[in-house]
């Protein structure tokens, strides 16, 4: 197994409480953590809103952590590296975060995830608040479309954040906040590429094993096998690729608007990224799609994973309004 | 021996976290082929978890939910839900009891396995730890002894032969899924972690 | 020497300009390349304003070609992948961003760039355009404070360039911008630790050797040799470290505001940076060291080193107003 | 021989180009050794340049001018304002000139020296180029022969002693500064640079 890599840690059994403090007071007091739980939650939530709550594993940075603040995450629940949260971490973060209106649960569609936010659902169900949940399922590299339900949820999950942290931000129902983080999800198209495996601290293994001239197309974001091993093709060739599968699994023609996102699994330049970004926009541009805004960046990291993955979401005005309002926080705008 | 008291359940549930803490590289290196590598740290964190809750004067169903509980609120990711579900599912079978015999044992088995399956949406054959639960309840049914060395030793090894026929499976959920025909070969480590949990029951039941 | 990194690139020797021309299309209209040079200048330039001319070599990445817009640069010169730009990109950036009032130049201080910049600035006077030069030197590791301007200029360029272009977008002199800019980066101090090296993809060859358990302490960014080799430690023992020295070399005491900036060097993760960032907080609060401000991210990468450094800039109101100014760009906030 | 003509100028420079752009990866790895490594990429870019431009029909003055333009403006880099003011700071020497002759060439490179040493803000010692031209020039003009091929190799022999030289310098500037007295042992690459261009103008003038 290859080298692991060099890391600046103190004990790697600590790495979530510690990373979860420095975040809480990288957050300029917009966040905190909450009674020394795995939780980070807003300290400017409003008395009444609709509740977002997003979470899963830790360890796909700045994703979820960095995501609470003001039209995002009303609260995040983070598990330990690559693993779903509990569902008391769940649930006690929803109660906190609750303010009357019901809550929205948003996060990525694996086994894990899906068990331990459905314990927590039933069991605010017997605190008698109203919980709705969306998967988001973005991974077109994971299933065929007809087993879209089977699909993981990649960095897809940053839009999805952003469009329903709007929608909770300003809509007066959860009927309608869970409407359009369903019609987000139904947008999103996303698929990665691995060039480097990432490892879990803890175990300090890294999580796969690639050879020197090989990548990953589709690999999952924990190092999930993606659609096939294949030997070191160049940038062109690789967005092409993606593309092509991404392209081919939504309905997209001239005219059409979308946002863009080349997100960086972990250690990829952004040289690289922005190479690719080229590529991306010139296929686009030859079908006539508008491409309204692009995040290119590190937004669901695998740790040191080398590689990127793209994600298209079709948008409509009201993706887009929600999509566009400000928000501020680590994972988003530094500045 | 017939039953274990309340003490020794205690015990004996001690020896079984000891047992998963123990195997932390095994299961690390099974989750690697197959998952994300997290497994064993996650037993290890529920079962550090569940040690420090299993004080003697538990009662038996007490003992097994807070274990289940333990694992539940500490292990976190799938495993968490299902072995916290696993333990907690079936403590119904112990209400009221004094002591853990091999009935109750049985019934135990059999309702935990009934659980895991409906959290985890997910029959046998979809390569998960149901595949070894599953199988260890059939053979303590089958076994229909009320020695409970017997009954362990026969519950590890319709384990154990969930884990060998979990290689030949192709996963439908969990991390592995997406490997496809590429998962043959590999055993599930939930599976694996099953085998223990039954495997340390066994030993603890032997060393009377 | 050590296995290189696996790239996902086209031709390695156009890495510029096609990161470039990405670069461009992910700025969603703001920013433009000037006719096909390594040049990228704002969209939106007013009429008339102090201009703001930044740059440097590439790979440093976001820097310097995702800092151009509103209160950032008004045009970046880019060089080759750790190579200054030539006179002639500086000059023809320069030119198209001028807006009558004079070009402030702001770029980290190194030989290479002093000369080109020094050699633009003398063409430029033969046009009668008003020059100023700032070079930022906040790599505390580089020389000791008498020697102060043979430091290296590092992450804290990210913090000049905010304050410098604020000014530049609200002042109406060139006296007024290189004043403030000056008194930024005379509040500014930095240092960095490297764990690995990052290569240049032409050479394919890594820029450095470290030992599998060596870090290197004052590491510049370009793998220049730092303060000294050591031995891995642990994150709160390297935190304390750097800020020991940052700390010993600019006075604040109780009560002082500063920002906070804890960069990634390219292949670091967020985990390892917030664990620093909870240390440094408690050593700044201990001093009782206000922090108006953090940011943890990826600012000034050297390819994929792996390693990051910590930035301190003592603030006044002057200060904070500027750096505070909204600001939207690649590089900086992406949402 | 005693004097170039222009097409010869034209045809030596982009000989001096040409053996820049082979010694690419002894530049490289000379620059690894003290500096970031990209000192053979970026006079290959610049020779590339240059003998896109070093065409037939140019006087001396302006093959000399055009080769540092090609050097300055696509090197970039510290190498390329130093070598694009090496080239270009001593071309007055040839000018109006339609041959190069020993006592012009003399004076280029003295010329040169004063030029990149004040471009650069270095004297001697700093472990820079300069190192290189400085004895080079030195040794041109204690040469005082008319005969190309000698002076040319005098001005390799006094570039390649600076190199040897360089290896005992501390650096105080450049990226090599940094390394304080770890930089002791390594040549500086822009000396090394300096070596070749002088070297190739001897071999051109042995092959003529
Ligand atoms: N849907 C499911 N139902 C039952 N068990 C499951 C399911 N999904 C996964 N598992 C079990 O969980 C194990 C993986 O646990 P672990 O690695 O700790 O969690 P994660 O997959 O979240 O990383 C698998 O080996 C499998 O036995
Ligand atoms: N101040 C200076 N004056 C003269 N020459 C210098 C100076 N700084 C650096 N050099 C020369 O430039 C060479 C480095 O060139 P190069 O690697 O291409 O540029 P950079 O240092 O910008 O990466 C050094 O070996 C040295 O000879
Ligand atoms: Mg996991
Ligand atoms: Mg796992
Ligand atoms: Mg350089
Ligand atoms: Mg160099």
């Amino acid at each position: 197994m290859a080298k692991v890599p060099k890391k600046i840690l103190n004990d790697p059994r600590n790495v979530v409480t510690e990373m979860l403090d420095g975040l809480a007071l990288a957050n300029d007091g917009r966040v905190e953590r909450l009674d020394g739980k795995d939780i980070l939650i807003r300290t400017d939530l409003p008395d009444s809103k609709v509740t977002l709550l997003i979470g899963g594993g830790s360890g796909h940075e700045p994703i979820f952590h960095g995501f609470v603040g003001k039209n995002m995450g009303d609260a995040a629940a983070c598990g330990q590296v690559f693993a779903a949260p509990s569902p008391d971490t769940i649930v006690d973060a929803a109660m906190a975060a609750h303010r009357g209106k019901g809550v929205l649960f948003l996060y990525g569609n694996y086994a894990g995830d899906n068990m331990n936010f459905d314990i927590a659902s039933e069991l605010l169900e017997e605190e008698d608040i109203d919980v709705r949940t969306v998967r988001v399922n973005d991974d077109v590299a994971a299933a065929p479309p007809e087993r879209a339900d089977d699909r993981r949820g990649i960095a897809g999950d940053i839009y999805a954040i952003k469009v329903a942290g709007g929608a909770a931000g300003e809509c007066d129902t959860l009927d309608e906040v869970e409407r359009i983080a369903r019609k987000a999800v139904g947008n999103l198209r996303s698929m990665g590429v691995a060039v480097a495996a990432g490892s879990i601290p803890e175990t300090g293994k890294l999580t796969f094993e690639l050879a020197d001239d090989e990548i990953e197309i589709g690999m999952g974001a924990h190092g999930e096998a993606g659609i096939a091993k294949q030997k070191m093709t160049s940038a062109d060739e690789v967005a092409d690729q993606l593309m092509e599968r991404i392209l081919g699994d939504i309905s997209l023609g001239e005219g059409d608007e979308i946002a863009l996102m080349i997100n960086n699994l972990g250690a990829t330049t952004m040289m690289e990224m922005l190479i690719v970004n080229r590529r991306v926009r010139q296929i686009l541009a030859d079908r006539g799609i508008i491409v309204h805004r692009t995040d290119v960046g590190t937004y669901l990291t695998v740790q040191e994973m080398a590689g990127f993955s793209i994600t298209v979401m079709k948008l409509d005005d009201e993706l887009k309004h929600y999509l566009d309002l400000p928000a501020r926080s680590v994972g988003l705008s530094n500045m | 021996m017939k039953e274990l008291t309340e003490s020794q359940v205690v015990e004996m549930l001690r020896e079984v976290s000891k047992a998963l803490i123990d195997k932390v590289d095994v299961l690390t290196d099974a989750d690697l082929a197959t998952g994300d590598g997290d497994h064993g740290i996650g037993m290890r964190r529920g079962c550090e978890a569940a040690l420090e809750g299993l004080v003697p004067g538990l009662s038996v169903q007490d003992a097994f939910k807070k274990t289940g509980m333990a694992i539940m609120s500490k292990t976190g990711g799938a495993a968490g839900a299902v072995f916290g579900t696993f333990f907690r599912g079936g403590a119904g079978a112990f209400a009221e009891a004094k002591t853990l015999d091999a009935a109750r044992f049985a019934d135990f088995l059999a309702q935990s396995a009934q659980a895991v399956s409906k959290r985890g949406g997910v029959e046998e054959g979809a390569k998960t730890m149901v595949d070894a639960v599953m199988p260890a309840a059939r053979a303590v049914e089958a076994e229909a002894s009320d020695d409970l060395l017997v009954v362990f030793t026969a519950a590890e090894r319709g384990a154990l032969d969930g884990v060998e026929a979990s290689k030949a499976m192709i996963a439908t959920t969990g991390k592995a899924r997406s490997l496809g025909e590429r998962s043959i070969g590999h055993p599930d480590p939930g599976a694996i972690s099953v085998s223990i949990i039954l495997g340390a029951m066994k030993s603890y039941a032997a060393s009377l």
